[in-house]
């Protein structure tokens, strides 16, 4: 499916960017004229990328600098530019994209904290017509009006893959625990019913023993995974909403003395210290979930602005990683 | 005893005919109350008529405050009962108590020194206009107003905490008074007032008599005592040990009854034995010209080994400040201390110590003792780096130094273990003697010792003082009590306005020379 | 008429009992905890598990021990999350000079926060919320700025060694963890320092009139409380593997306060537990653990958790006679 | 300068002088952060086009005004010489709760949050008259509590309610000449808080117990009734914090408010109020409220801060301006005597 990595890093960095899978040609489109805004030049125009949380984790890292990347490329002077973070803090971000909109940005980029609570930002930016592309996570509202499009993968699709590949590592029997992401996260949410839902599907002899959250967070997920190797000593797999907390598990795995390929670990994301596990052993499959929105973002809103159809959900291809590839494209991991 | 003639006498002719013929307006019967380790009240009984002046007397911890606060709800008795204009009652605090016409004025100045003066006065009965909302114009004049009465003019707008201890006092009066009360208990109101002030306080007293309210006049003062009082409830240890009229008692027997011994009629009223062989030699502590923005001006003192100076001069002359100062808790702007000959630089609380500058604070309990402590760590404090090796404590030599002062002060605690906070007034002054006296101090600088303390502990505390400058150590002396200055000191350097306006010694240390002193200067 | 006899004789009253409770009551609130566990949850017992919760705890008993410290002289230290991540900031850039290079200079970088901290509270004269407040806020910054925002992984053996190996059995971060809580209640207990600190935080100006040196004993608290939150910031660094400035020790300021007042320290200074903060800390872990391995979800945790802290806390408060 | 001289004139004009300075020094004081706030704004609109836009105006003021509200409870609280760390819980907890009820009308969606959010502050008050326990730990319980009822009603988070009612949408994002409706509500409620505090009998015993409890008992204070209803006050502002946002973003958002309660406090001391309790305003308050709300703004107006710089810059100026205000406080003292 993937193609061949290169060895050179410029070749991965086009390997690694993000392919459309499906343009949902089903579901609704938008053009410029639909939405009611004014055809605006990306080289001169101002544009507004809100973060949701700190550059961190190498997600968001990959994701801002993906973003800064690609308006560099296509030669928007760097004031023109406004970036914001939100410090996971959401009020701070609605905030922050109401300053944006007063600033008079003409198109604005959103990764958002939440998926609900945009009303205000809309009343704003729906009456001066300023684009909104919402990437990573999809914000509830309705496209072509609201915001023009979502960029991103689809999150129970993940799960759902995942499920797979644990079904697959433990031949359809064992019992499987799950580190959750952030209490209240829509990211968490669809994971966890995609991998529930997909797993009672295709492997009933699978038992879900234990689910708590590790917060997204490494620390928390060694610290829940520590907990929950006392409570069930015997469980077969682990299924992390992200790498962070996969990463965690695996030092607790460590820890409690289990070797590499003991417990089956699925994880998602995509990271390099996720793909260099599973080169390690340590990891069974990772889902990925690309970041690198840049230049999906900036074509897309091109297009817009040149009056093509948009459609609604842009959803990304999202690779996998295992055994099989693992060593050969961990370059295309961020 | 040469009181007489220091206060122009008024008589109380005929009041105690009018009191002993009016009802109980309060009556307390067998009231018992138990605190951890101490029975502070035991079985006691107290009446109080209408338009008596009830002198409530006995040594520090003897149970007079808690008496007081059982009165007025504050504390909930084990024991016994309460009756208020003929009905018992138990008030669930002193608001309560307040409402049904119990006003206290307490020991301590209970007032909220951040609100303003007029805030204060009217806390919790502050006019209002149509719309329910505070009238701060008309609070404010009315404030002034009724605060010209007790002789304060100051602004009623500024904090209450930027007044004088006097005057604040004096708004806590007011405010007691305000409200129209049938009862109004005063727990030793003067101790931080100066003889004007103290008039002023026995002119409202005299009003409030002639209005037929009774009055709970608590005081450590004998000869207030006997100005104003006609009744008199004596308590010891928490029981009660003698009721009846004032003028029956005399003072020796007073003494008496309250220590439980007997007290030879000759003795003077304080216990200084008088004049101290000063050595003529080189002065222990020297301060020349020591400055400080608004509070002192040029003041030069010397203090020879054994000898007892007095700072004498009124309320806010700038004696409690002049101690700080050597005592290196108030920054100078220029000035020099010396002890031994030898020039501190950059006075600290530390190097004063260092230096063998010992310092009672006037403020025992914000400024003087760790009250959550017990009485050996406070006894210890200033002495740690003495008692340790490499920074451990060595226990053992704390009990030892803790033991041997335990014993010279007659501190009276369950063991040196118990909190500082529950033992008398009288016995927390004397941890805190204890405390600079394991400093192997060259000089104490001793800021009213013996206020709020009862006579016992008084004249133990004045003994003391003879007893140290007897063994050399140089004192510094203020009080408020005259005639304790007087007695106490050799010498009296007398303060206004923070400077030196005078030196009186040898055979003119006398009151009168004193009083004169102070007048020529204020003229 | 010292110390009358019967008052001794009278010692085990019910008002004594009464008086013992806010010393003991986290000891027995601790020991319901553990019996709740043998009971109820499986392979309480079990070695690995003990292990794993005194792992788990050793970061929030260290800062906790600190904060003792703080809240014995009346204060309060906010910042310590913040120089945990300072010291996990640190580290990655030092490692090259060996373990023992970053270590110091994590410990160094406590020690400016706190005497940063002591300076305020005790030159400026600031509010130490206050104080330290702010420090929780720029701190992180500064953190985040050290490590460009990201997190970095460790790969020093002998670094990680510290949080993954063990000594007769114990893990060294427990041993370390031990170690301290015996130094700190040395301190409290025996050192002129310890008894200083009481005194400042039962009477401040008592204490200056006294001769203590008060801002040189509050500077050096601060300090200590910042040097320890940097050691739980290097344990909980070599124990994950990577240095997450962003991340960690986030709001182990709260949990550290609520071991140490569990423990019946009380917030208004004047007395510190040593060992009961070590048992609040403790037992608020135990009591994460049973809901993790009960599987409670995570609203009823938070509410068990917070029922918990102000039974233990109720019954560990000074009763006051009226 | 000195007053080595003892005649009397002397003293008394230094004496005057130093009324003078004192009075100057306590308006800096009393206003520091009105000053600060006066600066950066001048700063801002000599620096940024787009800040000095009407826009820009409406959008800090609506942005403030939740934050505004739980720093007018905050502000009671610490006067009282207590502190309240349940507020962003609160407010959480608030805006799920104004969500849900929204879909029976924009009085429910006002009534819920604030009954509960009102119940909350009644018990936590209760607790600390009562039981007599810190604030400090009562209110820490409070917030995890708070923060688990929110998980237990929103599904661990997974529920996000929308808000039902239009007219309860539009309250929270329409405008009236370009100001939100919030910010009106946000004035007028800070308004009425000014003359609760400073001119009802509440008002004068929130001060007395702060300034000294014990003094206030024995002055006839009722200790424990104004104790809770602060704590009251506090949690129904901030539940309605909570759902006047939920107004304004349309649901009932879950992942708010860590962090919030320190932001408040921050607001309120930098506004000139004493953590100790016992002084304090409210027009402190809000300029405190404001120059976060204003830093963060010409952050934003940067545009090219990092993250990592905005932390260190919020902790700088929380700093400055507190250390500021102490050392104008101590020169206050010493002017004074
Ligand atoms: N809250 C308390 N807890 C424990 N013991 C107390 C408490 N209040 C008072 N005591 C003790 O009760 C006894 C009586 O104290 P009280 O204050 O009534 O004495 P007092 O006669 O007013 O003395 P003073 O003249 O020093 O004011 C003392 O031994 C004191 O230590
Ligand atoms: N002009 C003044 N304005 C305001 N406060 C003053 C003024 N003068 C003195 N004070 C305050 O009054 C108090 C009493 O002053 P000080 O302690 O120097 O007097 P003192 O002679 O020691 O009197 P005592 O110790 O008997 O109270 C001090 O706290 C001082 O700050
Ligand atoms: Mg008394
Ligand atoms: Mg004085």
């Amino acid at each position: 499916e993937d193609d061949n990595a290169g060895s050179a890093s410029t070749a991965n960095a086009s390997a690694a960017a993000q392919a459309t899978k499906s343009a949902d040609a089903a579901g609704a489109t938008c053009t410029l004229q639909q939405y009611g805004g004014t055809k605006v030049d990306l080289n001169t125009a101002t544009v507004g990328f809100s973060q949701s949380e700190k550059e961190a984790n190498p997600f968001r890292i990959a994701e801002t600098q993906s973003i800064k990347d690609e308006a560099g490329k296509l030669g928007i002077p760097t004031g023109n530019l406004k970036t914001t973070n939100a410090d996971s803090k959401f009020d701070k971000q609605i905030t922050d994209v109401s300053t944006l909109i007063d600033q008079g940005v003409q198109l604005l980029i959103i990764a958002p904290l939440n998926s609900d609570g945009w009303d205000s930002v809309f009343a704003k930016a729906n009456a001066k017509h300023i684009p909104i592309v919402t990437i990573d996570r999809k914000i509830n509202a309705k496209s072509c009006t609201n915001y023009l499009t979502f960029i991103g993968s689809d999150f129970a699709e993940q799960g759902k893959r995942a499920a797979d590949k644990m079904a697959k590592a433990l031949n359809n029997t064992g019992t499987v625990s799950i580190l959750l992401g952030a209490p209240g996260n829509n990211v968490t949410t669809l994971r966890t019913s995609g991998f529930k839902d997909e797993l009672a599907k295709v492997a009933p002899g699978i038992k879900i023993v234990f689910e708590q959250t590790g917060n997204f967070s490494r620390e928390d997920g060694q610290k829940t995974a520590e907990q929950l190797l006392q409570a069930n000593p015997n469980v077969n797999g682990i299924y992390a909403e992200n790498d962070e907390m996969a990463l965690g598990a695996i030092t607790a795995l460590k820890g409690a003395s289990k070797k590499a390929g003991d417990v089956k670990i699925v994880t998602i994301d995509g990271t390099k210290g996720a793909v260099q596990g599973i080169v390690d052993g340590w990891i069974y499959s990772v889902i990925e979930s690309n970041p690198r929105f840049g230049p999906l973002a900036f074509s897309t809103a091109t297009k817009f602005f040149n009056g093509e159809a948009i459609p609604e959900n842009i959803i990304i291809q999202d690779r996998e990683y295992d055994t099989t590839n693992a060593s050969s494209d961990l370059g295309l991991a961020y | 005893m040469a009181q007489a003639g220091r206060f122009p006498a008024w008589a109380f002719s005929g009041l105690l005919e009018r009191g002993n013929m009016s009802e109980p307006l309060l009556e307390v019967t067998g009231v018992s109350k138990q605190f951890p380790g101490v029975r502070a009240l035991d079985d006691v009984s107290f009446t109080l008529r209408a338009g008596e002046v009830h002198a409530l007397v006995g040594e520090n911890g003897a149970g007079k405050s808690t008496l007081i606060k059982v009165l007025t709800g504050v504390y909930r008795p084990d024991a016994g009962e309460v009756r208020y204009l003929g009905a018992p009652v138990s008030f669930a605090g002193p608001l309560d108590a307040q409402a049904a016409g119990i006003s206290t004025i307490y020991q301590e100045v209970n007032l909220v020194p951040l609100m303003s003066v007029a805030r204060n006065l009217f806390l919790g009965r502050e006019p209002r206009n149509r719309l329910g909302l505070v009238d701060v114009a008309r609070m404010n004049r009315e404030a002034a107003d009724v605060l010209a009465g007790y002789g304060i003019t100051s602004d009623v707008r500024r904090p209450l905490g930027l007044m004088p201890l006097g005057a604040q006092q004096m708004v806590a009066l007011a405010r007691a008074v305000m409200i129209e009360a049938r009862v109004v208990v005063m727990d030793e109101p003067t101790s931080s007032l100066e003889p004007r002030e103290v008039e002023t306080l026995f002119g409202v007293i005299r009003r409030l008599h002639e209005q037929g309210v009774g009055i709970i006049y608590v005081s450590h003062r004998l000869d207030e005592l006997y100005r104003i009082c006609d009744g008199v409830t004596i308590l010891r240890d928490g029981r009660l040990v003698r009721a009846g009229r004032l003028a029956d008692l005399q003072r020796v027997e007073l003494v008496s009854h309250m220590l439980g011994r007997p007290v030879s009629a000759e003795r003077s009223f304080t216990s200084f034995a008088g004049e101290h062989d000063a050595a003529a030699g080189t002065p222990v502590l020297r301060a020349t010209d020591l400055n400080s923005r608004h509070r002192l001006a040029g003041v030069t003192f010397e203090v020879r080994p054994g000898e007892v100076v007095g700072l004498g001069g009124l309320l806010g002359a700038g004696r409690s400040e002049t101690i700080k100062a050597v005592a290196g808790a108030l920054p100078l702007d220029s000035g020099r201390v010396e002890v031994d000959g030898r020039t501190l630089r950059r006075p600290t609380p530390v190097s004063a110590l260092k230096a063998g500058i010992a310092v009672q604070p006037e403020d025992r309990k914000a400024e003087g003792i760790a009250l959550g402590l017990s009485v050996r760590e406070n006894i210890a404090l200033a002495v740690l780096p003495r008692l340790s090796t490499a920074g451990v404590v060595s226990e053992r030599r704390i009990d030892e130094i803790v033991e041997t002062f335990m014993t010279r002060l007659r501190i009276k605690a369950s063991s040196p273990h118990q909190r500082v906070g529950d033992l008398s007034g009288g016995n927390q002054q004397k941890v805190l003697l204890a405390r600079l006296l394991a400093t192997g101090p060259k000089v104490l600088l001793l800021d009213e010792p013996t206020r709020g303390i009862d006579v016992g502990a008084k004249a133990e505390v004045q003994a003391l003082i003879d007893e140290l400058a007897a063994e050399g150590l140089g004192v510094v002396l203020v009080s408020s009590d005259a005639e304790e200055l007087i007695e106490g000191s050799d010498r009296v350097v007398v303060l206004r306005d923070g400077a030196v306006v005078g030196m009186l010694r040898g055979d003119e240390v006398t009151t009168e020379h004193l009083m004169n002193v102070i007048a020529t200067a204020a003229s | 008429m010292t110390a009358p006899a019967d008052v001794k004789a009278r010692g085990l009253d019910l008002a004594r009992l009464r008086r013992l409770l806010p010393a003991y009551g986290v000891y027995v609130a601790l020991l319901v905890l553990v019996l709740f566990n043998i009971g109820y949850t499986d392979n309480f017992l079990e070695w690995s598990n003990l292990r794993i919760q005194l792992v788990q705890v050793t970061p929030v008993v260290i800062v906790a021990l600190g904060m003792a410290l703080v809240i014995g002289t009346e204060g309060i230290d906010l910042s310590v999350g913040s120089v945990m991540a300072l010291g996990a900031a640190i580290i990655p850039l030092y490692l090259g000079y060996g373990a023992v290079a970053a270590i110091i200079l994590a410990l160094v970088g406590g020690l400016v926060i706190g005497l940063v901290n002591g300076g305020l509270v005790a030159y400026v004269g600031l509010q130490p919320i206050v104080a330290t407040l702010a420090m929780l806020v720029a701190g992180r910054g500064i953190a985040l700025v050290l490590s460009s925002g990201r997190y970095k992984d460790i790969r020093d053996k002998d670094f990680l060694a510290i949080g993954t190996d063990s000594l007769f059995g114990v893990p060294y971060t427990v041993w370390i963890a031990a170690v301290l809580a015996v130094v700190v209640g040395f301190l409290v207990r025996r050192t002129v320092f310890g008894r200083r600190l009481l005194a400042i935080g039962d009477n401040r100006p008592a204490a200056v009139l006294a001769g203590v040196p008060v801002r040189r004993v509050l500077i050096s608290v601060y300090i200590i409380s910042g040097m320890l939150a940097a050691v739980a910031g290097i344990i909980q660094v070599s124990r994950i593997g990577s240095a997450d400035a962003s991340r960690i020790g986030l709001l182990i300021e709260l949990s550290a306060i609520t071991a140490v007042v569990v423990g019946g320290t009380p917030l208004t200074g004047g007395k510190v537990r040593v060992l009961g903060t070590v048992a609040g800390a403790l037992l608020m872990q135990l009591l994460t653990a049973t809901m993790i391995a009960n599987n409670l979800r995570d609203s009823t945790a938070q509410m068990v958790q917070a029922v918990i802290i102000l039974v233990a806390v109720y019954a560990a408060r000074e009763r006051r006679t009226r | 300068m000195s007053t080595v001289t003892t005649a009397p004139e002397a003293v008394e004009r230094a004496e005057a002088a130093s009324m003078r300075t004192e009075r100057i020094v306590e308006l800096v004081q009393r206003q520091g952060a009105l000053a600060v706030l006066a600066l950066v704004i001048v700063v801002g609109v000599v620096s940024f086009d787009s800040f000095r836009t009407f826009d820009n105006l409406g959008t800090v003021l609506i942005s403030a005004a939740p934050p505004a509200l739980i720093a007018l409870g905050m502000t009671f609280v610490i006067v009282s010489g207590g502190i309240d760390l349940s507020v962003g819980s609160l407010y959480v907890l608030g805006g799920v709760l104004a969500a849900w009820a929204s879909q029976y009308g924009t009085w429910a969606a006002f009534a819920l949050p604030l009954v509960v959010c009102g119940v909350f502050g009644l018990v936590q008050g209760s607790i600390i008259a009562y039981a007599r326990l810190a604030p400090f730990i009562v209110t820490l319980a409070g917030l995890l509590g708070a923060r688990g009822l929110m998980l237990a009603l929103s599904g661990e988070g997974a529920n996000t309610y929308l808000v039902r009612t239009d007219a309860f949408k539009h309250f929270g994002t329409g405008e009236l000449g370009g100001i939100g409706y919030p910010v009106y509500l946000v004035a007028v409620l800070f308004g009425a808080g000014m003359l609760l505090l400073y001119r009802s009998r509440f008002g004068q015993s929130v001060y007395a117990i702060g300034g000294s409890e014990d003094a206030a008992r024995l002055m006839g204070v009722r200790i424990r009734s104004t104790q809770i209803r602060v704590y009251v006050l506090s949690g129904l502002l901030a539940g309605l914090a909570g759902a006047i946002n939920a107004a304004r973003l349309g649901s009932g958002v879950t992942v708010l408010g860590t962090g919030m309660e320190l932001d408040a406090i921050a607001a309120v001391v930098i506004g000139g109020t004493l953590l100790t309790g016992g002084a304090g305003t409210l027009g402190g308050t809000i300029a405190g409220v404001m120059l976060l709300q204003v830093i963060q703004n010409l952050i934003n107006q940067i545009g090219t801060v990092t993250s990592a710089w905005q932390t260190v810059i919020s902790g700088a100026f929380i700093a400055l301006v507190v250390v500021a205000q102490t050392y104008l406080a101590r020169l206050r003292r010493v002017a004074s005597g």
